[in-house]
């Protein structure tokens, strides 16, 4: 086992303890710590994979970002309180349930060795310019799109969480 | 590379990841919670992209999640701002209570 | 003159279009146009008819354009025996629809354009010679149907505790229920033949163990239409809720719908299936006759009883269609408008009086005959042609049926003659009582402001449908001879009844002497 | 197209210039309201709608191109331009139902029209998708908007619980999706259609579980889209609960663009496995035909019920993608397209008279016959229409669906158990739809004073009642036009 | 009669080319013509009506006696003219044709002869009646469905008249409307006679099936070489003869003919005594060919008739009204008749039904002037002496009572005669049964006749106003009374019909003894009734319970009355229910609430729980992967 490998069973597992720590705690903002953290180390993940621009966006967006914005809401609404209360039992055994059964399911799918139809070419780095560079060229409609997505996010948070009405 | 990880190494791993979200999803009942369940579910996805991207030798992995991660980045803004918005009308972001259009 | 079959069929249409454009404040000239428009639908019928070339078995005045060209499909009208039989009562019926629909004294306009439409349709199904168009003009009913009855219906309280809303919805969701079962049927004929066009469809045989299962579909699919024992129940309810024009339209001729359904679709592309099913369709023909007879023996209201005798005569239509002979088939076709006609009398009448008396529950009536002297005799008449007594239509197409039946031979069919015979006595029972109760016996003072009908307008649509009756009931051939060309394409031959050797003619002029 | 590859940005732009114009429009919207905002709530709307009319009849003079543009992401066939003018259309009738409805926004109304404008965008796009990460990317842009759309009443409990629930469950469909995509990139190496057709069919054999795992996956998320069974829990309490211009867009540009991502995927990028998801949606569309119309037949609340209708009418649909033929796909066009004008006018007319009443249960349309012939006309017929009935537009699509899946069921009897509840689901849906029918025509209103219909309203009624008849009477333009876009696929 | 003026006159009507053939189109359809014009043109102008009526039957009297008078001098045979009414295919050829054989013109000359005469005694009847213009038109139609019965040529043709003949004997029993008893009357009649028209029916298809004509001449022609087994030719021959059973009131389905008096008196006389109810009589004779191979069918006919025959003596000997004595007697008779047919001897029935046509349509007009003298009093014991007061039909009257009774030398005594001789040669109960019933008729006839025209009067107050009726009426009476007298001398009917049967040598005793019987049985009864003051008291206590028997008419009614209300109603309500419930309430009503339920349980799927959505969402993608991918 080389320290790719240890790093990358370390990581994996501390991943989705963090993951099941999400869901099973009670506390929202433990919850909001531990999604952070996962996020952490999945970016960890990118990097055993070389994908170090995307490990770096993970980190800036995700635990930069996106978990400042959930943090900020949870403090914004003082939820504490109102969540308290226990898991239904139906729902547990539920959502346990389907998520076994995924993971069942996907154990079996994955038994069955994936030859990928088409090769690719050189090994990939991850560098910024090798991510970066198709944006403007292959991938400039999405791209556009993408903006033009964040536009309506933006009216449509404005628009949801102003305080006062017009 | 001498590593002994497979492909398959990293799907499982994403895969739990994503069973986790969707567990979340239907375990809790707090939407900000949930919110962070349905993050999850993205982030696995991004993790097995990547991993194909990688095992594969393709770059458009790598730029869908880039896309991937933008746009959740949006959503969560639009969600949450959909849940603080639910929380001034109701003073809670139980779904639990959000049952009054039903059967 | 072809191009005059497809004004016949499409002026109700354009008639209910251009009411649409008339203000609703003005009913006396959208009524006046609604009369227009089915007389001189009928008379252009009529004209078709005497120009009808009565040698020939095949579609005559054949005209249409294309319509839909991807699917082969195109708006195409023709008629044969059978369906210029049929046209002519459409034509009969909607045009005195039209005349007693002059009780109808509320959002006229409305009333107007959906009966149009309603005409149009029918006549239309009966008309076109397009499997697609067959469908549509079939189904387009259901509105007009729905709404005539669920608008300007009325449905007084008795044992089957029901509001009209409830016969409205049932009888719809009946006619779309054997609609799109038939509609399964039609399309596997059209996705095994790939046309549309009935006059080819002719010519494409379904295969045997395909016929076997598609002939059921439009056989029970048409016969929800047709009031086919046990989807009948309906029908009663429907009538009995419709407003005047709307039961005689149904009764007269929507139903009639079903039964040409199975003869000018079933019958000829699947020939195989029908000699199958036959046997059954006998033997639901015989529930038809006998058990919705022994129905109307309990009914008090006057719509039920004829609603139910309605259901009992399909069940001649469906006996005569199982015989699958000449005679047999076409006794069917003349029944189908011998009994549209007396239906509508039927119904005429009955909305004639019930519109002032606001009751026809039989046994609350009596001794009408007194005060409404004419209706009384036409309603006397009626009852006799429903009765298959001999002078009106409906003896002939009877006696038909029972030859066709009979002639089929099997003891099954004898059976079931038997008990269709045996039918007309239950039919004469509940009818001659029904007329016994109310406009015989002695007269009940509370009935006392009935009018009865003295001006033309008032007489005349009875007087137009007795006339008819009376003159096939004289001279059938008048509509038996196209009508037995057009069946003898897809229907076998008659051989003699008997082996025995018949004597020639100059052999029995020695007997006579 | 190689031959102008030297300007194929010319060709782009050509090809995005509907998208442009509308995304254009509405940033106009948002910097005319942060400047200038108009006194009058409507005239933006009415507006909006005049130009997104003018870009609908303007797309007709588009010619479609041969090949695909942005590096084959992107297509402007037959197919994506039957859509994109689908989509004008219903953004058109939403738009002029929004300036009706805009009275009872309390905020933002001109950030609204401007939300459509940019859903539409996403809509226009979808139409236009031939690669994952396009289709991802759209995909979102049209469900992010519908999100707030949903949820734009934001002082009602039921519009922010209808946002929330198409949130969250939106949000996880998305997830199957993009995990979905993963897998389909993963096992054949690209996310371009063409690309995936062509590995698919030089595969010769089955394709790995994996791959088959990440199509279903991806359907997923697309089934969820257009409401099909098991994904259409959501759908009665989003419309139910959504803005009613919302809910119209939902139920018709929607549907629609999950219908177009859907036909564009499988009937390109996955034909190859068509053994695979035929049998699949067979019975998907079975269960989705049974779920919509039993499901309806207790609602009293009417967009609840056009919800259930939804679902129903996307079994309808689903019959003619799983028959799985060019009639199929060509019967899936055409019922789309006399879904729109019928759909539309349900919800112009229910818009109208909640104006008035302010309730949405169908008892409230009691009497609508004689309080407004022409409200009570066009809801009636929109209601026949959807219950398929002649001479309307819903009949010929119904029967067009029969016919593709009968067509397929002489070479597979199992076809014809599918036609069977669809003849059940028929006569189930009329059930209900008469219900509201009788309300119209047969009840008596409690208050039979009359409802006032505005002229942009009274115009867009009549257009969608004149188009559910035409179509209904003379089917053969829209059946062409729906014809021309199924060649894309080259089916048989 | 002048031989040479009639040649001339028939051989001038022939140059001018109408034929006797284009004559029987006239006999047949006056009348038709003239009820349509009644019922079309003239309902408002009475004298109109009835002299439209009138005329019609007149010409088809005189043009039936004069086609009989060609038949008779130039003996020209009939050809056949018909009409193609209705043909499809091979199978089915059903012509409208004219058969003028000696039978038919027999027939005819009763059916218009005693036509014309209640014709003309109608007029004076019905005056002042509301419905007089109706009156005259539906008996014109009955007249036209009459004279179709006896013209027919084939058994469809038949049916069809026999069926009018039904409907408009329904509207003139039913002609006073508004009385229940009268609409009750008719509806049973014709429900009564349809009853055996199924039979009919049935007995014409399976002929049919098997000779494959409906023709009489083609089927007598064919009949032997069908090979027909004894069976299936009796079968048809009862069925046929069902038919019959119906339209002459034999029993069971006599019931009928009795209630039919609630008609007007010339109704009666027409329908029930002279056209109608012989109508089967006649149909029998006209294809006896078809009975008579057949041993079986005729032995029921036979049994049939002599129970009948007797069955309605009985009971004749206990009513009180003046017009159901006359209808049972004609029952009786009418069983004669058909004993007759059934004892192989057709034409002694045709002589019978002629001569009983001709007194007993006396006899009913009789009554009928009575009648309308004491102002529609029908009761037998309300009347009394009345023979001063109305001579004329007191006379007439007493001629048709010895005829019917068979007293020589008037008619009744030849036909009667002819056929006891017979039934005494074939069959010795029945010849019991016939001559009892000849006893009888002679004593309830007798019983009439005291109990009417002698005797105290017993209302004194109608007495006082009775009077003889108007000469419209009494001519009638007088006609037909003359014919009662001579129909019967030299066997001028059966030798026209074609020579008797040669019957043998009687003795003299036997001769003797049917000449006696009747004027014993008057003996009897004007011991009993001949009186000031008659009653049946006497008979009553003699016959014990069986007077209660024969006075409720063996309880016929009461019978059929519980079979239609315990089998018929049981099985329409049984049906009634089954319909409402099985079908309509558990069928369709338990489809469309399992559809209902269905849709109730569907929904509850909704239960609004995000929580529970995604669950389901999960479910769904779990388990469709499973199916597709897993398994």
């Amino acid at each position: 086992m080389n320290i790719h490998d240890a790093l990358f069973w370390f990581f994996s597992i501390a991943m989705l303890a963090c993951g099941l720590l999400v869901i099973a705690n009670r506390n929202p903002v433990t919850s909001a710590m531990f999604l952070v953290l996962l996020f952490v180390f999945m970016a960890g993940l990118f990097l055993l994979l070389e994908a170090i621009f995307i490990a770096a966006i993970q980190v800036l967006v995700y635990a930069g970002a996106v978990m400042v914005l959930f943090l900020f809401v949870i403090m914004l609404l003082d939820i504490k309180a109102s969540e308290r209360r226990k898991f239904k039992i139906l729902g547990v055994v539920g959502g346990i349930a389907v998520g076994l059964a995924f993971v069942w399911e996907l154990v079996i799918i994955l038994s069955q060795p994936i030859e990928p139809l088409a090769g690719g070419g050189a090994e990939l780095h991850g560098g910024l310019e090798e991510v970066v560079k198709p944006f403007f060229a292959h991938y400039m409609l999405p791209f556009e799109v993408t903006a033009l997505l964040l536009l309506v996010a933006m009216v449509g948070v404005v628009l949801l969480s102003k305080k006062e009405l017009k | 590379m001498t590593s002994a990880l497979t492909l398959n190494h990293y799907l499982i791993v994403s895969g739990l990841l994503f069973a986790l979200g969707i567990a979340g999803v239907i375990i809790r009942r707090n939407a900000l919670v949930i919110y962070m369940a349905l993050e999850m579910n993205l982030n696995a996805a991004n993790l097995a992209l990547i991993a194909f991207s990688k095992f594969n030798r393709i770059i458009d992995g790598q730029i869908l999640v880039f896309f991937i991660i933008a746009i959740a980045a949006a959503e969560v803004a639009v969600g949450l701002a959909i849940i603080v918005a639910l929380y001034r009308r109701k003073q809670s972001i139980s779904v639990d209570e959000l049952t009054t259009m039903r059967l | 003159m072809d191009i005059l079959l497809g004004i016949a069929v499409l002026l109700p249409l354009a008639a209910a279009f251009l009411a649409f454009l008339f203000p609703a404040n003005k009913p006396k000239a959208i009524r006046a146009l609604a009369m227009f428009a089915t007389g001189v639908s009928l008379l252009i019928t009529l004209v078709l008819f005497a120009n009808f070339n009565r040698h020939e078995s095949g579609y005559q005045f054949v005209h249409g354009i294309s319509w839909l060209p991807t699917y082969g499909c195109s708006l195409k009208f023709g008629v044969d025996g059978i369906s210029m039989t049929l046209l002519l009562l459409v034509g009969f019926v909607s045009f005195c629809g039209a005349f007693v629909s002059s009780e109808i004294h509320e959002r006229e306009k409305e009333y107007y354009i959906l009966f149009l439409a309603l005409t149009s349709g029918i006549s239309g199904t009966f008309c076109t010679l397009d499997l697609f168009f067959f469908y549509f003009f079939y189904e387009m009913a259901v509105i007009p149907m729905y709404l005539l009855i669920g608008v300007w219906g009325s449905l007084p309280p008795g044992k089957h505790g029901r509001t009209k809303e409830y016969a409205t919805m049932k009888l719809t969701l009946y006619l779309t229920a054997g609609a799109v079962l038939a509609l399964i049927g039609l399309l596997a004929i059209y996705s095994i033949s790939g046309t549309t066009d009935i006059e080819k469809l002719q010519h494409n045989w379904v295969a045997t163990n395909t016929q076997m299962w598609v002939f059921p579909c439009l056989l029970f699919g048409f016969g929800f239409l047709a009031s086919m024992w046990p989807f009948h129940t309906w029908s009663p309810l429907g009538y009995a809720a419709a407003p005047t024009a709307a039961s005689m339209m149904h009764a007269g001729v929507l139903k009639k719908l079903g039964a040409y359904g199975i003869i000018r679709l079933a019958l000829p592309l699947l020939p195989q299936g029908a000699r199958h099913w036959a046997n059954l369709l006998a033997i639901l023909a015989c529930f038809n006759i006998l058990y919705a007879g022994w129905v109307a023996l309990t009914q008090k209201d006057w719509k039920f009883v004829i609603g139910y005798s309605s259901v009992s005569h399909m069940g001649y239509i469906f006996l005569g269609i199982a015989a699958l002979n000449v005679v047999g088939v076409s006794g069917a076709v003349l029944l189908m408008f011998a009994h549209g006609i007396m239906a509508a009398l039927t119904f005429g009448l009955i909305g004639f009086f019930y519109h002032q008396t606001h009751n026809r529950f039989v046994p609350d009536l009596s001794g009408l005959a007194r005060k409404i002297p004419f209706i009384g005799v036409c309603m006397v008449m009626a009852v006799m042609a429903s009765s298959g007594l001999p002078g009106f239509a409906n003896f002939v197409s009877e006696l038909m049926v029972f030859l066709g039946a009979w002639h089929q031979g099997s003891t099954l069919f004898r059976v079931a003659t038997i008990c269709a015979v045996w039918g007309i006595v239950v039919t004469a029972t509940y009818l001659l009582w029904a007329v016994r109760m109310s406009f015989f016996g002695p007269f009940d003072e509370k009935w006392s402001m009935l009018k009865d009908a003295v001006t033309f307008k008032q007489k005349f649509p009875y007087a137009l449908l007795l006339a008819v009756l009376l003159t096939v009931g004289f001279y059938p051939r008048l509509l038996t001879d196209i009508i037995k060309q057009s069946v003898a394409t897809f229907v076998p031959a008659d051989s003699e009844p008997s082996i025995a050797a018949t004597p020639s003619a100059p052999d029995l002029a020695k007997v006579q002497e | 197209m190689t031959g102008f590859i030297g300007n194929a940005w010319i060709w782009n732009l050509y090809a995005v210039q509907l998208e442009c114009l509308l995304a254009i429009w509405g940033i106009l919207i948002l910097l005319s309201d942060a400047f200038a905002p108009t006194s009058n709530r409507r005239t933006i709307g009415y507006m909006t709608a005049g130009f997104v009319a003018a870009a609908l009849l303007y797309s007709f003079f588009l010619v479609p191109l041969q090949g695909s543009l942005f590096n084959g992401m992107y297509r402007l066939d037959t197919f994506a331009l039957y859509f994109k003018r689908l989509f004008l259309l219903a953004l058109t009738m939403v738009l002029v139902m929004a300036a009706e409805f805009s009275p009872r926004i309390e905020s933002g109304v001109a950030e609204f029209y401007a939300l459509l404008m940019f859903c539409a965008v996403g809509m226009l796009l979808i139409a236009s998708v031939n690669d994952f990460i396009l289709l991802f990317v759209a995909l979102e842009l049209v469900t992010i908007t519908f999100y707030v759309l949903a949820s734009y009443l934001r002082r009602q409990i039921p519009s922010l619980e209808a946002g929330t629930k198409y949130l969250i469950l939106g949000a996880l469909s998305s997830g199957f999706t993009v995990y979905g995509i993963a897998y389909i990139f993963g096992t054949t190496g690209t996310t371009n259609f063409d690309t995936l057709s062509r590995h698919l069919s030089a595969l010769g054999a089955q394709p790995p579980l994996a791959f088959t795992f990440g199509m279903l996956l991806v359907l997923t998320g697309l089934g969820f889209k257009i409401a099909s069974v098991p994904f259409q829990i959501w759908a009665p309490d989003v419309y139910q609960g959504a803005p009613t211009p919302v809910t119209a867009f939902l139920a018709v540009g929607s549907k629609a663009a999950g219908f177009a991502l859907l036909l564009r995927v499988l009937f390109t990028g996955l034909m190859p496995v068509q053994y695979i998801w035929g049998p699949l949606l067979l019975v998907l569309a079975g269960a989705t035909l049974l779920y919509g119309n039993l499901g309806a037949i207790p609602q009293h609340n009417i967009k609840r019920l056009l919800g259930y209708s939804s679902i129903g009418h996307a079994g309808y649909m689903l019959m003619g993608i799983a028959a799985g033929n060019a009639l199929g796909v060509s019967a899936v066009l055409f019922y789309l397209g006399q879904y729109a004008f019928t759909n539309l006018c349900a919800f112009l007319a229910i818009i109208a008279v909640t104006a008035v009443t302010g309730s949405d249960e169908i008892a409230s349309f009691s009497g609508l016959g004689k309080r407004s012939p022409i409200l009570g006309l066009a809801l009636f017929l929109s209601m026949m229409s959807l219950a398929g009935v002649p001479p309307l537009s819903g009949f010929f699509g119904k029967f067009q669906l029969f016919a593709a899946v009968i067509r397929r069921a002489q070479t597979d009897g199992h076809y014809y158990v599918l036609a069977v509840i669809g003849a059940v689901a028929v006569v189930i849906s009329l059930y209900f739809y008469l219900g509201v029918g009788r309300a119209i025509y047969m009840q008596e209103a409690e208050d039979p004073s009359p409802i006032p219909v505005s002229k942009p309203m009274r115009l867009a009624l009549y257009v969608c009642m004149v188009a559910m008849i035409g179509l209904g009477i003379y089917q053969l333009p829209l059946v062409n036009a729906s014809i021309m876009a199924a060649k894309v696929f080259g089916l048989h | 009669m002048n031989h040479w003026l009639l040649n001339y006159s028939v051989d001038w009507g022939m140059r001018n080319g109408h034929t006797p053939i284009c004559s029987v189109w006239i006999i047949l359809f006056a009348p038709l013509v003239a009820a349509a014009l009644i019922a079309l043109v003239t309902p408002k102008w009475k004298g109109v009506s009835a002299a439209l009526s009138i005329g019609a039957i007149a010409l088809s009297f005189a043009l039936s006696m004069g086609l009989f008078l060609v038949f008779a001098v130039k003996h020209i045979a009939h050809q056949p003219h018909t009409i193609q009414w209705l043909v499809v295919g091979d199978a089915v050829r059903i012509e409208f044709g004219m058969i003028t054989d000696p039978l038919a013109m027999l027939m005819l000359l009763v059916v218009t002869g005693v036509g014309l005469a209640i014709h003309v005694y109608s007029l004076g009847y019905m005056k002042g009646d509301p419905g007089f213009s109706r009156f005259f038109a539906c008996l014109s139609l009955f007249t036209f469905s009459m004279l179709g019965i006896v013209l027919s040529n084939n058994f469809i043709q038949i049916f069809i008249f026999w069926e009018l003949v039904g409907a408009s004997s329904y509207l003139l029993i039913g002609f006073w409307f508004e009385k229940p008893s009268a609409a009750e009357a008719g509806k049973k009649a014709f429900l009564t006679t349809r009853i055996g028209d199924v039979g009919m029916m049935l007995g014409i298809l399976l002929l049919w099936s098997r000779a494959g004509t409906f023709n009489f001449a083609e089927l007598q022609a064919k009949l032997p070489s069908l090979g027909l087994s004894p069976g299936i030719l009796a079968l048809i021959g009862v069925l046929i003869f069902t038919g019959a059973v119906g339209k002459s009131a034999q029993v069971p389905l006599h019931v009928w003919l009795p209630d039919a008096m609630e008609g007007p008196t010339p109704v009666s006389a027409l329908i029930h005594a002279a056209t109608m109810v012989a109508a089967g009589v006649y149909m029998l004779c006209r294809v006896s060919w078809l009975i008579l191979p057949s041993a079986t069918a005729l032995h029921l006919i036979a049994w049939i008739g002599g129970i009948t025959a007797i069955m309605a003596a009985t009971i004749a000997i206990a009513q009180n009204d003046i017009k159901r004595i006359l209808a049972y007697s004609t029952l009786s008779q009418l069983g004669y008749m058909v004993m007759t047919v059934g004892l192989g001897g057709p034409t002694q029935a045709m002589f019978h039904l002629t001569t009983h046509a001709f007194f007993k349509a006396l006899l009913f007009l009789g009554a009928g002037s009575v009648i309308v003298a004491l102002h529609h009093e029908q009761d037998i014991w309300k009347m009394g002496g009345l023979w001063k007061k109305m001579p004329i039909t007191f006379w007439t009257f007493l001629i048709g009572t010895l005829a019917l009774a068979g007293v020589p030398p008037l008619s009744g005594f030849y036909s009667k005669d002819e056929i006891l001789l017979l039934a005494f040669e074939k069959s010795t109960p029945l010849f019991i049964m016939a001559i009892t019933t000849a006893f009888l008729t002679a004593y309830y006839m007798g019983r009439e006749v005291f109990v009417v025209f002698f005797g105290q009067p017993r209302d004194r107050h109608s007495y006082d106003h009775a009077h003889e009726s108007p000469l419209v009426m009494t001519l009638p009476l007088i006609f037909l009374a003359l014919l009662s007298i001579v129909a019967g001398w030299h066997g001028r009917v059966p030798d026209f019909l074609g020579a008797l049967p040669e019957t043998g040598h009687h003795s003299v005793l036997l001769t003797g003894g049917l000449i006696a019987v009747p004027l014993f049985g008057f003996l009897v009864a004007a011991t009993i009734y001949w009186k000031p003051e008659p009653s049946d008291a006497p008979v009553k206590a003699a016959l014990g319970q069986l007077w209660t028997w024969v006075e409720n008419k063996y309880y016929f009614d009461e019978l059929y009355a519980w079979i239609v209300k315990y089998v018929q109603g049981t099985i329409a309500t049984i049906c009634d229910l089954f319909d409402r419930w099985i079908l309509q309430r558990l069928g369709i009503g338990g489809l469309s609430v399992g559809t209902g339920l269905l849709g109730r349980t569907v929904r509850l799927l909704q239960t609004g729980s995000i929580s529970g959505y995604a669950f389901l969402v999960g479910l769904g993608v779990t388990v469709i992967i499973y199916c597709v991918v897993v398994r």
